[in-house]
Parts: C-alpha cells; structure tokens; sequence
C-alpha cells in the first residue's frame, strides 16, 4: 500500500472540515446542511484514523467507528426532521425560518 | 431543643400545604375558594403559639441571646445553620407576625386569583423575613434575605395593580442589585478572615473578630450599607419603593412597609454598625446626613401626592430617615430610638397601609380625589384612619413620637443643627398627614358615592390591638428599650473599638 | 510515488466542494459519495482498512441511499434548483466563507508538524479495532448502541407523527 | 390623696374612650351628658384637692410619678403629675369652664348628628389639657401640649363638609405646629443640658447656675416660640381668626379660656428661667404690646361677631404676655383666669345669638336683638363690660389693673444697652384698653340697641342659659379675690399662687388707678356716641365689605387698619405654603424628569446593547453556528497568542 504522510492528512482533514463548516454556514437548505455535516464529521474520522496510524493504535479506528454510528444517526435524526418539515408545508426547507419557537 | 428552627420552617412548609389545599379542591371540583386562606390562619395561629412559647423560655445569657440552634450545613466551606435570637430579633419577629395576622385577617381572603400560590409565595416571604431575623451565619443571611425578595417580586408582579410589572422590576433589580454587593462584602469578609486564621467560616461571631485595616472595614462595611440602604430605603435609592408599594396588593404592601423595611434597620444594626464600628463611626455624618436628607424629602413629596398609597410610601421614607440617623448616631440613645421607631413605624405605616387596601377594595380607587371623604359611610374605618395618620405624624404619646423623640435627642448631642434639621420633617409630617385625613377621611362625601361596608367587629379588634400597641410603645416603651436591644457585640464594646465575641 | 495520494486526496477536496455548492441536491449527493469513496482510499493508505470498508459500506452504502430516499420523496424540481441558485449568491458567500477560511488557517498554523515514524506502515486490521472495541472501550459500543437506539427511535416517532398527521 | 390626682385626668380620658369605643351606639345628648359628667367628675376631684389644700392636709407640691417613660444614658423622662397653686388655678379654670361649656354643648350641639364624635373630642381635649397643666415633666407636658393641638384641629374641622373648614383646621395645627417644633428643640436643648425635663430640676438647675447663659437663653426663646404659636401671637396670629370655623362651645373652650392660654401657663410655670433670660422677656413684652394693639385694632373693623371675639381673644393674650414680659406671672395668670370666664361668657352668648338668627355671623345684619332675648343681652353686656374692664363691678378691671400697674413698674432689658420703657408700654396698654372698650361696645350696640334686621327664632334653652348665668355671675365676681391696694387690700389670687412674692404691691400713684378706670368708660362712651345714639353715625351695613364700616373718617385709625386689614403675617403663611406646595410639586417633576432621563439613557444603552445581542439570538441554526465557528476560532487565536 501507498502511504500517507500524517501531515498531509491533517492538512486534508483541516480543508475538508473548512470546506464542511463553509457548507453548513453557506447552505441554507437543511439537506446540504446534513451533507456538510457529513463532511465535517469525515474530516474529523480522518484525523482519528491518521493519529491511530501514526502512533499504531487501535483508539483511532475505534473513534471512527463511533464518529460512524453518530453520523448514521445524526442523519436518520436529521432526515426524519426535514421530511416532517417538507410534509408540513416547509418545502423550501429553509433553514432561516425555523427561528421562531412555534410549530 | 431549640425551637428556632420550626420558628423559621413552618410557615412555608404551611404554604406548600396551603398550596396543594388549594390544588386538591379545585382537582376534586369541591371549589372551597379560602382553603388556602383557612390552612394560613391556622399556620399563623401555630407560629404564634412557638412564638410565645419561645418568649417565655428562659434565657440563655441574662439580658443577653435568649435562643441559639447550629446545625452543620456545608462542613466543607464553613456555612451552618446557625440561628440565634436575642430581644431585638423576638420583638421585629413579634412584630412580622402580628402584622401578617392582620394581613391574612384583612386581605389575603380577597385573593381569588390563584390563593393558593399566594398563600405560598406570602408565607414564604414570611420565613424568609423570620430566618433573615435569626440567622447568624452569613451565608444563611444572605440565603434569607434572597428567599425574602423572590416570593414579594412575584407577589408585586402578578397580584399588583395597574403598572405592577414595572414596579416589581424595579424592586427586583434595586434589592437583588445591592444583594450582591453585600454577597461581595460577605465573601470579602470570609476571605480576610480565612487568610488571617486558616478557618474558612461564615459565623458571625467568628467574623466579627477579624481584624481589618481602615480601608477594608468602609469597603465592606459600604457593601452592606449598600444592601440594607436600599432595604431600608435610604434616598438616593429609594426610587424601588413608592412604586412598589403603590403597586403591590394590600398584603404586599403592608409585608414591604411593616416589615421588610425593617429587615434593613435590622440588619445595619446587625451587620454594619456592630461587626464594623470603626468603619461605621467614620462613616456616620455621611449617613446622618443621608438620613436627614430623607426626611425632609420623603416628606416633601408626601405632601404632593394624590395617590394614597403612595403618600403613606414617601411618608414611610420619611420615616425610615429617622430610623437611620438614630442608628449611625453613635449612641444607645439613637439605637433605641430607632428601634423604636421601627416597631411603632410598622405598627402605624403597616395599619395604614391596610386600610387604604381596605379603602381601594371598597371604593376601588386609590386617587385621594376620587375617594372623598369617608366618615359618614365608614366611621370605623375612618376613625382608625385618623389614629394612624396621627401616629405618623408624630403625636406625642404615640409610638412614633418616641422614637423620633430619642433620635432627636441623640442627634441633638451629636449636632444640634443636624436636629433642627429633622425636627422640622415633623411640620412636613403633619402637613402629610392631615393632607390625608382631610381628603381621605375627614372630608366632604363625594357625590354619587356607592354605598359601602364599614370594618366588621372582628377586624376592628384586630386594629384595636394595634392601636393599643401603638399607644403602649409611646406611653411605656421602656421595656421595649430594654428588651429590643441587640446583644452580645454591645454598643459599648464597639464604640470603645474592642470587640468582644459573646 | 505520491499519485495515488495526491490523487485520492485532490479528489476528496473536489467533491466535497461540489457538495457545498451544487444546487441540485441529487448532484449533491453524487458528489458526496465521490468524496466518500476516496476518503475511504485515503484511510486505507493510512492503513485503516476497516475503516476503509466501513466507510464504503455504511456511509457510502447506507447513508448515502438514505439521503437519496429522502431527496426522492422531497420531490424536487426546477424551482427548487432555481432557490438554491439564488440563495447561493456569492454575497451569501462572504461571511461564512471568511469563517470558514480563518479557521481553516488557524488549524492548520495551529497543528503539529510531525514527522512520520520510519519504516513501512503497519496495518491495523480489523482484529486489532475488534479486540481495543470490546476489550478497552467495550463501554463505549454500549453508549453507541445507546445512541443508534435513541436515533431509531426519533425517527420513528417523527415519521408516525408525520403519518398521522397528515 | 395623691391618688386622686391621676383621676382628674382619667375622668375625662375614660369619657373619650368610651363614646370613641362605643362606635356611635351613644348618642348625641347621652354622649353629651357623659361628656359633662365626666368633666364635671373631674372638677369635683378638683375640689376635693383643693379644699385638702386649703384645710392643709395636703401639702404642696403634690407629685405624683405614674411610672417612667423612657430612660436612656443621659436623660430620663417620667409620666409624673404635680399639683401646685399655679395647676390648682388651671385645673379650675379647665374643668369648671368646661363643664358649663359642656352642658351649654348639650343643648347647642342637639340637633347635630355627629355630636357623640363632638363630645369625644372635646373631652379628649380636656383630658390632654389637664395633662398639659399638671404635667410635672415637660415632656410629659408636650404629650398634652400636642393633645390639646390635635383636638383643636378635629374641632376646628368639626363640619367637615366645608373645605374651608379643614383648611382653617390644617392652618391652625401648621402654624402651632411649627411653634411645636421649636418648642420641641427647646427640650431637646434643655434635655442635653440638664438631662432631665423635671420642672423642678430644671427651676433649680437655673437658680443653682448649672446651666451657660446661652443655653437659658436660647432654649426659654425657642419655647417662647412654641407658646407665641400656641397663643395666636405675632407672627402666628392668623391661625385664630380662622379657628372660628369650629363650633362654638370649642370656640370658648379652646379658643378662649383653656387652649390658646396653654402658653401663658407654660410660660408662668417656667418663669425662672424666663427670669434669668432677659432678652427673651423683652421680646415676650414686646410682642405682647405689638399684639394687643394690632388684634385690638383689627377687632375694631371687624364685621364678624365670633371674629371679633377671636381678635379680642388674641389682643387680651397680648395683655398677657405684656404681663408675662415684665415678670408679672401672677397678673397674667390673674387674667387668665378672668379673661377664661368673661371670654367663655362671650363666645357661648355670640353661639347662642347666632343659634337663633339662622347662624347669622354679621353684626351689621343683626340688631335690637335686646328685646327678643334679654338675658342673653343681659349676660354678653356683662361679658363686654368684664372685656372691657369696667371700673370696680367686673372681673376684668381688676385683673388689668394688675397688669397695668406691674408694667407701669416694669422694666424688660433686651440687652443691656436697650431698655423697654414701663411707662411707654404702659401707655400702649392705656390706649389698648380704650380700643378694647370701643370695639366691644361697637358689637354690644350694633347687636343689641337699633332697630331689628333679622328677627330671631326660638328660644335658649336652659341647658345653655344656665352656663350663661354661671359665666356671668363668675365674670362679675371673680375678680374680688385681688384688688388694687388702693381700693382693698385684698390679694387673696397672689397669696394663693405666689405666698413668696409678698413685695408685689408697693404703692403707686393714684391717677394710674384712675387712668385705668376711666379709659374704658370713655371707651364706651365714644362707642354709644358712634354706634349707639338714637341717630348713630354708622349702622348701616358697610358697602366696602371686609369688616371696615365708616368708623374710618370718624377715627384716625386708617392706617393702622390698613395694616391689620391685610393681615400680613396670613399672606405670608399662605404663600410659604404655597411655596412649599409649589416645590413639593416642583421637585416631584425633578425627580420624574431625572428618572425618566435616567431610565432613557439606560434604555437606549439598553437598546443598542440589544441590537447585538437580538442578532446573536434570532434563532437561525446557521447564525448560532456561524457564533460557534467565530468562537472557536476566538479560543484557538487565544490558545496560540498566548
């Protein structure tokens, strides 16, 4: 296998997460949302995977898996929440209107 | 076994069963309205018995604390509960309690608007006066004297008249404001002492026998002064208090005006002039002044006042000014006096106060103009209008009259122009005075006037009792001056500068 | 030497910036699952290959056919694609891109150079994760489980809301 | 014996409680036959007290401690009564006046309905009176002296209904009221001084020398003042013509006899010190002077009948203090007690004339009154005569005579340089007695003699008649206990209240006997000539209003009587009150501007705070991430700066 220089792993995961964070704070359809959510919390998987290697330790692919689960269920979570939305009359899905504390 | 601490938790362990009274029938549809009024008397009534059983218990000290309870609370920091009453506390308590029979027997039947949120938040604030009387650790002080403030806030704003939001705002924010400038001084207090001694406490006693360097006894004394001048109110900050009192319901503003302004009389006594004499004696032209300054002003703006209310609230600021030149006076005389006239001020401010409640529920206007006079349709309430009135202006016989008579007189010592001075808020005070005799009581009937009932027997005697009260302080208030002292750190141990624990 | 990195690496950025800006929320999704697939590469350079599988198996498997459902049932058009061109106005652009720059230097001034450690890249397989998962952090899986619990359930009371209440 | 001395006091203070408890279930005329008997209950005690005085079985003084009020480091105070000649003299004048007031009260107050508040504060009144007289603390003392102001007050606002009632009612407690406050610095002066408000400790302390000149001084000026208020004297006179507004049996009781000679008594009683504070006796005479001749003068075009008596009241007070002034306590207080009965007499014979004309106060509407009611005309012609002090047959001349020949004698040092002629304010007071005859007898003939213009109803009745004939018998007798050496050597009143100040009656010139007694009749001779003739110059009702009738061409008066007609010192109460109540109002604006000021600059640091803070907070998911980021990025440019 070809290997991956620790450094320029964090530097990947430092610009995916910037990009991710870009996303979350640019897009304002809650899909996009989630899928720069998703992004960010690749970038942080990626930065557990390259310490496990880097230090040969199993705790970075265990914090992945559970950055994993998080993801799967922050997603499922999200998505029922933005198909309740579109099914009461939100379809824009925009995430701005939501401010005010009423159904 | 101490009784104290059932002296402090019943009343809100009685409000908590008033509260659930009150739930219960309306969940049981039985609507009984004054169960909560009911399970009030009947706390009142049992708090007095303790009251009076602890009034007989010999004392601990001859002359000195007749009670004392400790129970550690938070080993850790220091903080227990420690309650200790001496005649001072048992005579502002007597006073608490007879004020709050005469609110429940007056008004608080007349809350049907939630009564039994009411009665919990009212006996509450009652505990929460009774525990600021008695406690002795500073941390606990300072966790009454806050318990005092929420329960009258909610009062002021959700049973009050017209404008009460604003009104309960500002005492919200006058009192808790200057309350963490007290928690400063305490903590600032604690923490001197802990680096002198090694021992973190919160006791009183221990406290008052940390040695301070001048600059550091006025800093804290002043954060105390602070908090209790605007309890009190002194007149720069005592902007909280028409308002509130004119807005309160007639129980809040008989609580505010009979007692929960004596919790700041009580506790300069206490907390300022006894644990920083040094401090205190410096600083006491400032207050003398200030007190003189009140006065004169809250007389002068009573004067202008159409809203009842609201001249009884200028009157009671007035009369507060006495209060805190007799306290900084320097002398026993002027304590006394104070004392003094803080019974018979809430005696008279607080009766007063009840039957302009009395007048608002019957004639529903507080406007001095619109009332007219009242003596035809209700000479009961009228008479005793008129004794109260005259209390406050300073009838010589009466209650009043004593204590501003001792403070004069301590003054007078201290600064004969300082008296002349004060003196002459006693023309301002008569002026007041009649003012609302002769609009409110005294006065032609108003046209069109609505036929009205007069005070039933019961309540008459109950004001009866306070008439005679009044009359006992300012014909024989000698006892009392003996009695209501505060003990162990003595006036003379702390003008002397040397401090004595007890 | 370094192509396949460089490559996987390039493509991971790419994609993932066609999700942040692409209006059309298919394309979107398309993209993601690009950035994914290469994420996955560049995890098993780093000799995760667990991971790596993980990732192509649930995110880009899984996840991924979720959010397409989704995106199905939304049923979106033209106009949608039209709001998402006008709320992607390069002014929308300023703040959050300014955010998101300043972090991005932060973190990257802030990080450690290290260097890498000499010789070859041992892998750490799945044996490896499986006995650190249910040997050290075996306290862990259950709050996972926990939490994938507390996600299913969610989205299962959404959902029936959304059913009954139509 | 001594035990009966607190009674004379509970008599009247059980009365009160009493009608005040039973909450209007007693009566007018049962509250009103209470009332009296309690007061006469009082006057009993009072005899019996005497008559063991005067039989020696009680030996003055007689001091009574009922217990200690207050006693802190320094000063003490006693509740303590003490009965000597001086309180014996009052406690007559107060409950044997009172009673016949009060049963003139009975019938007077008949139809009113809130006669049982009437009769309470009336003997309420009495009750603080009496402690005022037989006070031996005075602070105990300023408890009925305060009383006594109160009651006046309730009684002068009695009819409520009018406005102008409780106006004149909060005057009169104001102005007495300031006279209170300095009185009360007196105290406080002497109490810091002495430490105790004993009377007889303090007498003493002055006579040992414990006390600085100054001190003496100061505190016998500031309790001048307070007597000065309670005695409608200049510069608080203007009270009292107002007072007039209360019923008439209160009038008497307490505008004539008892309350307003609170004063003089507490002057009396303390005239020790009053003799060892030079400057304050000259100013008392002075005052007394200028008193009695500008009320008298102001009696003189007054149109009112009970106004008139009230000016009358203020200028023979002046007479009394003219006394006081010169160190003749005992003549004072001799004219207290004739002025109590002749004054009583006269305000009871104006309330029972005005009774029956429909309460008609206007002298110059009434007239020829004498043949519908003769004995009341009868009895007001002996009140007028003892008022102006008609030679040898009334109570009046001899009482003045005293005083006219004690200021003849005297000498009031202001400071050493300025010396007050006897002589000169004996003259005053001459010329003073001539106004007095004069505007008396312009009330006894324009009320009486004339032709009728209203014709009264009714008829007195003999609940009030009977106290007429009382008072009169009184006014004509009660001067016999003193005369003038040249007449009789008797001076029964002086032994009595002063057994040491035997060397009070050095022989004097005969012609100031006769000046005093003919200034007078002149004085009524001049008045029959203008009011009373069958032709007089003026009976007509005068056009100007205000009291002057054309009295003014025929007297060189007008001058005078354009000052008293303004009455300054009133003006001046009135716009000091105006003041105050102009700056109450001005300061109340102040302080709501300040507020307001205040609270707006709070508000808009308030607003513009918020600004901020309601764009952190507006609920968008994407603005509270953007605030993480900008925190995050914060922690890590903090964590890497430093």
């Amino acid at each position: 296998m070809t290997a991956f220089p620790f450094n320029a792993a964090l530097l990947l995961a430092a610009l995916l997460f910037s990009i991710g964070l870009a996303g979350v704070l640019v897009r304002r359809n809650l899909v996009f949302m989630l899928m720069s959510l998703d992004i960010m919390l690749n970038a942080a998987g990626l930065v557990f995977v390259a310490a496990g290697a880097r230090w040969q330790d199993a705790s970075g692919q265990v914090m992945f898996l559970m950055i994993l689960a998080l993801a799967a269920s922050e997603t499922a979570v999200g998505l029922a929440i933005i198909l309740c939305l579109h099914a009461h009359g939100r379809p824009s899905l925009d995430a701005d209107t939501g401010n005010l504390l009423r159904g | 076994m101490s009784l104290l601490p059932a002296l402090v938790v019943l009343p809100v362990a009685g409000g908590v069963i008033a509260w659930l009274a009150d739930r219960l029938h309306v969940g049981t549809g039985v609507r009984m309205r004054s169960i909560s009024w009911f399970v009030s008397v009947v706390v009142l009534v049992l708090e007095t018995v303790l009251l009076v059983v602890e009034s007989l218990r010999p004392a601990l000290q001859a002359g000195g604390w007749r009670d004392h309870f400790f129970l550690p609370w938070i080993a850790q920091m220091g903080i227990a509960v420690r309650l200790d009453m001496d005649g001072l506390s048992l005579s502002l308590i007597w006073l608490s309690l007879l004020l709050c029979l005469a609110c429940v027997m007056f008004s608080t039947r007349q809350v049907t608007v939630s009564a039994g949120v009411f009665h919990f938040l009212f006996l509450s604030t009652l505990t929460g006066i009774i525990g600021t009387f008695l406690a002795t650790d500073l941390f606990l002080f300072f966790f009454f004297w806050e318990l005092m403030l929420v329960p009258m806030f909610v009062l002021i704003a959700q049973w009050g008249h017209e404008d009460r939001q604003r009104a309960a705002m500002k005492f919200f924010i006058f009192t808790q404001g200057s309350g963490l400038l007290m928690l400063l001084s305490i903590l600032g207090l604690v923490i001197i002492h802990y680096r002198q001694t090694g021992v973190l406490t919160f006791d009183y006693f221990a406290l008052a026998t940390t040695g301070l360097s001048p600059l550091g006894s006025m800093l804290l004394m002043l954060g105390f002064f602070v908090a209790f001048a605007v309890k009190l109110p002194v007149v720069p900050v005592h902007v909280w208090l028409p308002d509130a009192h004119t807005q309160a319901p007639t129980t809040a503003s008989v609580v505010l005006a009979g007692i929960l302004l004596k919790t700041g009389g009580y506790g300069m006594i206490r907390f300022d002039i006894m644990l920083f004499p040094d401090a205190a004696s410096r600083f006491a032209p400032v207050a003398m002044g200030l007190g003189i300054a009140g006065i004169l002003y809250g007389a002068w703006l009573s004067c202008e006042q159409d809203d009842i209310k609201r001249l009884i609230a200028y009157s009671s600021v007035s009369h507060m000014g006495f209060v805190l030149l007799g306290l900084f006076s320097g002398s026993w005389t002027g304590m006394q006096g104070a004392i003094i006239q803080m019974l018979a001020h809430g005696l008279s401010t607080g009766a007063l106060f009840l039957i302009a409640g009395s007048i608002q529920d019957r004639v529903h206007s507080r406007d001095m103009r619109m009332i007219g006079g009242l003596w035809a349709a209700m000479p009961r309430l009228s008479g005793a209008g008129v004794f109260f009135a005259v209390a406050s202006l300073g009838m010589p016989g009466l209650g009043n009259f004593a204590g501003e008579f001792l403070v004069l007189l301590a003054t007078w010592r201290v600064s004969p122009a300082m008296a002349v001075m004060a003196a002459a808020g006693l023309v301002l005070a008569a002026v007041y005075s009649l003012r609302l005799v002769n609009r409110v009581f005294l006065a032609p009937t108003r046209p069109g006037a609505q036929p009205v009932t007069d005070f039933p027997a019961r309540q008459m005697a109950l004001l009866g009792g306070i008439m005679v009260a009044v009359i006992v302080l300012g014909l024989y208030p000698r006892p009392f001056m003996t009695f209501a002292v505060p003990s162990a750190l003595s006036m003379t141990a702390a003008a002397s500068g040397e401090r004595r624990a007890p | 030497m370094y192509v396949l990195p460089l490559l996987s690496g390039g493509l991971t950025l790419v994609g993932a910036m066609m999700v942040v800006t692409c209006p059309v929320a298919v394309h979107a999704v398309l993209y993601l699952v690009v950035t994914l697939l290469s994420l996955a590469m560049v995890l098993a350079m780093l000799g995760a290959q667990f991971a790596a599988a993980l990732e192509i198996i649930i995110y880009a498997g899984a996840i991924m056919v979720l959010f397409v459902f989704v995106i199905m049932m939304l049923n979106l058009g033209q106009p949608d694609r039209d709001r998402e061109k006008e709320w992607l106005r390069p002014r929308a652009w300023i703040g959050p891109g300014l955010l998101a720059v300043v972090a991005c230097g932060e973190l990257l001034y802030g990080l450690p150079t290290l260097s890498d450690p000499d010789g070859a890249v041992f892998p750490i397989d799945a044996r490896d994760v499986g006995l650190s998962l249910f040997g050290t952090y075996v306290l862990m899986v259950e709050l996972a489980s926990f939490l994938l619990l507390a996600g299913l359930v969610t989205a299962f009371h959404i959902g029936r809301t959304l059913r009954e209440r139509p | 014996m001594a035990a009966l001395l607190p009674l004379v006091v509970v008599w009247p203070l059980a009365a009160t409680v009493i009608v005040f408890l039973s909450a209007g279930r007693i009566k007018g005329r049962s509250a009103g036959i209470l009332a009296t008997g309690a007061v006469g209950l009082s006057a009993m005690t009072g005899g019996v007290l005497a008559a063991g005085f005067m039989s020696g079985a009680v030996t003055y003084p007689l001091h009574v401690t009922l217990w200690e009020w207050m006693r802190v480091p320094g000063f003490s105070a006693t509740i303590a009564f003490a009965l000597d000649p001086v309180s014996l003299v009052m406690i007559a004048v107060v409950t044997i006046v009172g009673f016949l007031i009060h049963l003139y009260a009975i019938g007077y107050m008949a139809a009113d309905p809130g006669s049982a508040r009437f009769f309470g504060c009336m003997t309420l009144f009495v009750a603080a009176m009496l402690v005022l007289v037989l006070a031996s603390d005075l602070l105990c003392l300023f408890i009925g002296w305060e009383g006594v102001g109160l009651c006046s007050y309730l009684l002068i606002g009695f009819w409520y209904d009018s406005p102008a009632n409780t106006a004149a009612a909060r005057k009169a407690f104001y102005i007495t009221r300031i006279g209170d406050v300095a009185m009360l610095c007196g105290l406080l002066m002497m109490a810091t001084a002495t430490a105790s408000l004993q009377i007889d400790g303090l007498l003493f302390a002055v006579t040992a020398g414990q006390l600085s000149p100054a001190v003496m001084t100061g505190s016998a000026l500031l309790l001048l003042t307070g007597a000065l208020a309670k005695s409608a004297q200049i510069p608080f006179q203007s009270w009292l013509p107002d007072a007039m507004a209360g019923p008439t049996p209160t009038s008497a009781l307490i505008h004539a006899a008892t309350m307003v000679t609170a004063g003089v008594y507490l002057l009396a009683r303390l005239h020790g010190l009053f003799a060892a504070a030079a400057p304050a006796m000259a100013i008392m005479a002075a005052i007394g002077m200028l008193t009695l001749l500008v009320a008298a003068c102001t009696a003189l075009v007054q149109s009112d009948l009970k106004r008139i008596l009230a000016w009358s009241t203020i200028s023979q007070l002046g007479y009394m203090y003219l006394a006081l002034g010169v160190g003749a306590w005992q003549a004072a207080l001799f004219h207290l007690v004739t002025h109590a009965c002749f004054k009583a007499l006269l305000f009871l014979c104006a309330g029972a004339i005005i009774a029956r004309v429909d309460h008609e106060q206007d002298i110059f509407r009434m007239g020829g009154l004498r043949r519908f009611m003769p004995g009341v005309t009868a009895a007001f012609v002996i009140g007028a005569g003892a008022l102006a002090a008609l030679p040898l047959v009334t109570a009046g001349f001899y009482s003045k005579e005293m005083i006219l020949s004690a200021v003849w004698r005297g000498q009031p040092v202001l400071t050493p340089d300025f010396i007050l002629s006897g002589h000169l304010l004996w003259g005053g007071a001459l010329f003073g007695a001539l106004l007095t005859a004069l505007y008396i007898f312009r009330c006894v003939f324009l009320v009486f003699y004339g032709q009728e213009k209203t014709v009264p109803t009714g008829r007195t009745r003999w609940v009030m008649a009977v106290p007429l004939g009382c008072l009169a018998f009184l006014s004509v007798f009660v001067g016999c206990v003193e005369m003038p050496g040249d007449i009789a050597p008797v001076h029964l009143f002086t032994r009595f209240v002063d057994p040491a100040g035997m060397a009070f009656h050095p022989h004097e010139p005969v012609w100031l006997l006769l000046a005093g007694a003919i200034t007078p009749v002149a004085g009524a001779g001049i008045a029959w000539i203008v009011w009373g003739r069958s032709g007089p110059v003026t009976r007509t009702i005068p056009e100007t209003g205000g009291g002057t009738d054309d009295l003014l061409p025929v007297m060189p008066l007008r001058f005078v009587v354009r000052i008293t007609r303004y009455d300054l010192p009133d003006r001046l109460a009135a716009a000091a009150g105006w003041m105050t109540r102009a700056t109450s109002r001005m300061m109340m604006r102040a302080r709501r501007a300040a507020l307001h000021l205040a609270a707006e600059r709070t508000a808009m640091v308030g607003r513009e705070g918020t600004v901020v803070l309601v764009r952190m907070q507006n609920g968008r998911v994407r603005w509270y991430a953007g605030w993480i980021v900008a925190g995050l990025g914060a922690a890590l440019a903090w964590a890497m700066l430093s």
